[in-house]
């Protein structure tokens, strides 16, 4: 599959199509890193194995912007795995990328492991293909995932107030370094609600209060619209379990709504439509 | 070497933290985290790193720094001071270190008056590290796994307890009832990395400032905050007041990370840094470039947490060596 | 607390309060302690941190001169949450006050140098207490030349002084704004385009700059083409702040803090970082 | 729970209905709980989910959202995002740990007097029971 992807990095390069290739390569440590390729003789860098975890849809908004004064913004080729393709269709859905701009290389997908270990967003991932691109690279693998939401269960089999001990608990070694925000291709307010001090929401204090209103209020802003990617639990450095948060949204949202997001790049987020006459249980 | 038994410890901290609060490694839901505990049975013993640095002992996340209350016409400031001296106990060499780095910063005129008070009422327990950790690079920055140079009380483990050094008046003050027994020979020392990072000149940097490395180095960066709240030198901190009930305000100061993209942006919207690359040139010129010319000592101490938690691998010992060679 | 607590602001009392110009007004706020008023002097450049209490602090140039005035003075135009608060306040209310820091300018490197000042819009604000103490120590400075600019004539600050600085003995006023209104009949243009135009000396001379950023940085070269040499151009900077003492961490332009180091350098200190700071 | 507990409840009433509805209720002289401090917003529309959420980060114990009845509303259809919005806002926070009750959203018509008092009559004594959320959402908990 590599000598695919890198044989048409090098040409969307040498060719003018793109400007940069946004792809995978080896890091330090044995890690795997978002990869920026820019020159044709740079495409040997690109790599794709089990370890490629990000999801490089995030970078798309920096190059929403001219590289050089004056000039259009830049094209660039990405490579997406399945579950990223369906953030990328919310973004394509919500006008935040502009899909001629885009060269979509789409990697089959088997599921990325962590130490070997299959990642549990990858024993959910009900696509293995993504839903959007240009190039698909591979094969659909014969295994897919299966999510059946037992832990969400689990936790809403709580009490309200036993709910509210265990993410206060969790939320207790959160230090709001927006890491998840950051890393998440939905989050692209350019002034987040958590650092807006006119009107002042949560001020600046960093504690167990302002954690809670935090995620909760990321949460409400991505209900429809969180693809399930799993980068925000991913990349927190005190491993919040903030899966359970996004999963009961997406798990909601299918239910009142029959809707997921990231499907395709046209059906909005139930949140920002209606139905006349409808009425939901609330 | 004095040796104290691991009972005999348990027992003397369970006297200390009837008289002090008592802080120390505590497992939290897998996590190392420096908390106060009510006993010895609380305390996380076996661990490489704890997760976070003491440092929020001395620059908590959030703190009051004045209460603000409002009388009738008029407003009473009140500055709120620490009741209770304090232990931390178990704090590494290199989480030691960077307490003496911020005290370049903290400690000079004008002084802090709230990091001092911390500084003042605290008394350092010190364990030593065994071996490095995978990401640590201590030895590249003049510190050492067993180095009890900022320590008031210095551990090591060996058989049958610990080896206790006294380093300094108040660590002599505390040891008072740790029975200690005389063993021949002396702790063991640590395994250290063969290798060490380069750690480029003062007047190396000044000719890097405007390399295109800075950009391709940030192309991967998520410009969240993690490198610099997870670091035990970083110390920037915003200041705001929020109101604490309708006639009472409180002045905090939090955390803030020069990596934020609006730490700089002025009222009314001029950003002067505006890029992601600015801002990550910043961190690393501030750690090894800045700092050191303003205050003394570089601003890193290698506990090697950002390697660990950077989720995009933007790795600060492949950076010092870039610098070297660039 | 034994220390002395630097954190700790004044408690003040607005006992003016004055509008300038559109959005900016004059607030004059004088120390509730006799001793603290006492003991409160300052230099022409320093500033310091007004807070509004309930929403936070900011830093602000001290516009009024120690030579003239009994209170401090600060120019604020409402641009973000402090000053809003701040605009919302009347006079008797009660506001913190914390400083004064900075260096201030370099007055007695000034004595006997031809002095150009060169304002933008609020940024005229710290250059008001120089032009007042060159005026009041008049024989010990050369040619005083003030360029005063705005982006419209409403923003134009300190309109009232303007006939006290045209009437000063070897002094020079020149306004111009960027876009005129039916009631301008003055220079309409940058204030490169002005500088260009009067063109001072820069035989011994040294030139004040404030202003916006932007300002600042075509300043610069303007008064580059002159020639002017670096040393010769003193500018005036801002940054956002939480200290004033150089421990936020905020402020810093390369290895200097603004607010320490600074807000007064001249070109030759700073010109390597202050594209991107 | 103790009885003498006076819960602080917030409420976001619209003006083209359920404010005036509460105005009726007043004119009218049907008495009803004094607990919510009431809001007056354009339209259910405009309240915004997270103003809830910042209502019980700053202690409030209940929060109301009343607007027009689907298909009154002023706009057209203010009530009908709102209803979606409240509708995941909901799930939400019980999911985060504040009991669904503390959040009431319904829709009350301006002649609606009776109504408006009987609703906040029946909300006040539901959060009542519930007891104070202050304590365990507000706890200022760094360990320094």
């Amino acid at each position: 599959m590599i000598d695919q992807i890198r044989a048409k990095a090098r040409e969307l390069l040498e060719s003018g199509q793109v400007s940069c290739v946004i792809g995978y390569e080896e890091g330090t440590r044995g890690r795997v890193r978002p990869a920026f390729i820019y020159k044709p003789e740079d495409v040997d860098r690109l790599v794709w194995n089990e370890r490629c975890i990000h999801n490089l849809v995030v970078y798309l908004r920096q190059f929403a912007r001219p590289l050089k004064r004056g000039e259009e913004p830049p094209r660039v080729a990405i490579l997406v795995k399945p579950c990223d393709s369906r953030s990328l269709n919310v973004l394509l859905q919500e006008k935040q990328v502009e899909r001629e701009r885009v060269y979509v290389i789409g990697l089959a997908c088997e599921g990325m492991r962590v130490d070997g270990q299959l990642q549990e967003r990858c024993q959910r991932c009900e696509d293995r293909i993504p839903l959007v691109y240009d190039l698909l690279v591979g094969e659909k693998p014969q295994t897919v995932g299966h999510e059946d939401y037992a832990d969400v269960e689990e936790l809403e089999r709580m009490s309200p107030r036993e709910r509210l001990d265990f993410w206060l608990r969790e939320l207790d070694r959160c230090i709001l370094c927006y890491a998840c925000r950051q890393a998440c291709p939905a989050c692209y307010c350019s002034e987040c609600v958590a650092e807006q001090l006119d009107p002042l929401w949560m001020g600046i204090a960093i504690d167990l209060p302002r954690k809670w209103f935090f995620h909760t209020m990321r949460a409400y802003h991505l209900a429809g619209r969180c693809a399930g990617c799993n980068a925000c639990e991913q990349v927190c450095p005190m491993d919040i379990p903030l899966s359970l948060i996004y999963r009961k949204l997406v798990k909601e949202v299918e239910t009142l709504f029959s809707y997921k997001a990231g499907l395709d790049a046209e059906t909005p987020s139930p949140l920002a439509t209606f139905e006349k006459g409808e009425e939901l249980p609330l | 070497m004095k040796v104290s038994t691991k009972d005999d410890l348990m027992a003397w901290l369970d006297r200390l933290a009837e008289r002090y609060t008592l802080i120390a490694p505590k497992d939290v839901e897998g996590h190392i985290l420096y908390r106060p505990v009510a006993g010895s049975e609380e305390i996380a013993f076996d661990f490489t790193k704890a997760a976070l640095s003491p440092k929020e002992h001395f620059l908590p996340s959030t703190q009051v720094i004045l209460s603000i209350e409002r009388k009738g016409e008029g407003i009473e400031l009140k500055e709120p001071s620490l009741e209770r001296e304090r232990i931390i106990f178990g704090i590494r060499p290199c989480d030691a270190k960077a307490l003496r780095v911020l005290d370049a910063l903290f400690l000079e005129e004008p002084i802090d008056p709230y990091y001092a008070e911390r500084r003042e009422k605290t008394t350092l327990i010190g364990l030593a590290c065994r071996e490095m950790g995978d990401e640590c690079f201590c030895t590249s920055l003049g510190g050492a796994p067993d180095d009890a140079s900022d320590v008031d009380l210095m551990l090591t483990e060996v058989e049958g307890g610990y080896a206790v050094q006294v380093v300094t008046e108040k660590g002599k003050a505390i040891v008072g009832d740790l029975p200690l027994k005389e063993v021949e020979g002396s702790p063991p020392k640590p395994i250290v990395h063969e290798e060490k990072v380069p750690i480029p000149e003062l007047d190396a940097w000044p000719q890097h400032f405007n390399d295109e490395y800075w950009a391709r180095l940030a192309d991967r960066c998520l410009s969240c905050r993690l490198c610099t709240y997870v670091c035990p030198t970083c110390r920037c901190f915003d200041v705001r007041d929020y109101p604490s009930s309708d006639d009472a305000i409180e002045r905090l100061r939090a955390w803030d990370s020069c990596l934020a993209e609006g730490y700089r942006r002025i009222a009314g919207g001029y950003n002067p840094r505006p890029t992601k690359m600015q801002r990550l040139r910043n961190r690393f010129y501030c750690k090894f470039y800045y700092y050191p010319k303003d205050f003394g000592p570089v601003a890193c101490v290698g506990c090697g947490r950002c390697i660990i938690n950077c989720p995009v691998n933007i790795d600060i010992v492949e950076v010092l060596r870039d610098v070297a060679t660039l | 607390m034994a220390l002395k607590n630097p954190y700790r602001p004044y408690l003040g009392t607005l006992v003016g309060i004055k509008d300038l110009a559109t959005n900016i007004k004059l607030f004059q706020v004088e120390l509730n302690d006799p001793q603290e008023r006492e003991a409160f002097t300052y230099r022409p450049g320093q500033f310091a941190f007004v807070s509004a209490f309930g929403v936070g602090e900011a830093p602000f140039s001290i516009t009024s001169s120690p030579s003239r005035s009994q209170v401090l003075e600060f120019a604020i135009n409402r641009v973000g949450t402090v000053t809003s608060a701040l605009h919302r306040m009347s006079e008797g209310d009660v506001v913190g006050i914390r400083g004064p820091f900075g260096n201030g300018f370099p007055l007695e490197e000034m004595e006997g140098k031809n002095i150009v000042i060169l304002g933008g819009g609020i940024g005229g604000a710290p250059l008001r207490p120089i032009i007042h103490t060159v005026i009041d120590n008049r024989s010990k400075y050369g040619k005083l030349t003030i360029l005063w600019a705005a982006r419209n004539p409403s923003l134009l600050i300190f309109t009232d002084e303007f006939d006290e600085w045209r009437a000063a003995p070897d002094t020079e006023l020149h306004l111009t704004v960027d876009r005129a209104d039916e009631t301008w009949t003055g220079n309409v243009g940058l204030i490169t385009e002005l500088l260009e135009k009067v063109a001072p000396s820069p035989e011994n001379a040294v030139s004040i700059t404030c202003g916006p950023p932007i300002m600042i940085k075509f300043t610069m070269l303007t008064l580059k083409k002159l020639g002017f040499a670096p040393e010769q151009m003193i500018m005036t900077l801002e940054a956002k702040m939480k200290c004033g003492i150089g421990k936020c961490g905020r402020c810093n332009l390369g290895d200097k803090f603004i607010c320490t180091d600074g807000p007064v350098f001249n070109y030759a200190e700073v010109s390597e970082f202050l594209e991107s700071f | 729970m103790a009885t003498d507990f006076e819960p602080r409840i917030v409420g976001f009433l619209c003006r083209w209905c359920s404010y005036a509805g509460a105005d009726l209720a007043g004119t009218s002289r049907i008495g009803y709980p004094s607990n919510p401090r009431i809001i007056r917003v354009p339209c259910s529309g405009r309240v915004d989910p997270l103003l809830v959420l910042k209502a019980f980060l700053d202690g409030a114990d209940g929060v109301m959202v009343l607007g027009c009845h689907p298909g009154e509303c002023h706009y057209l259809e203010g009530n009908y995002h709102a209803q979606r919005r409240y509708a995941i806002m909901h799930r939400l926070l019980e999911y985060m740990g504040i009991e669904r009750e503390r959040l009431l959203i319904d829709w009350v018509s301006a002649s609606e007097g009776k109504r408006f008092a009987e609703i906040v009559e029946e909300f006040t004594a539901k959060v009542k029971e519930l007891g104070p959320l202050e304590g365990r959402l507000i706890d200022r908990s760094n360990p320094s």
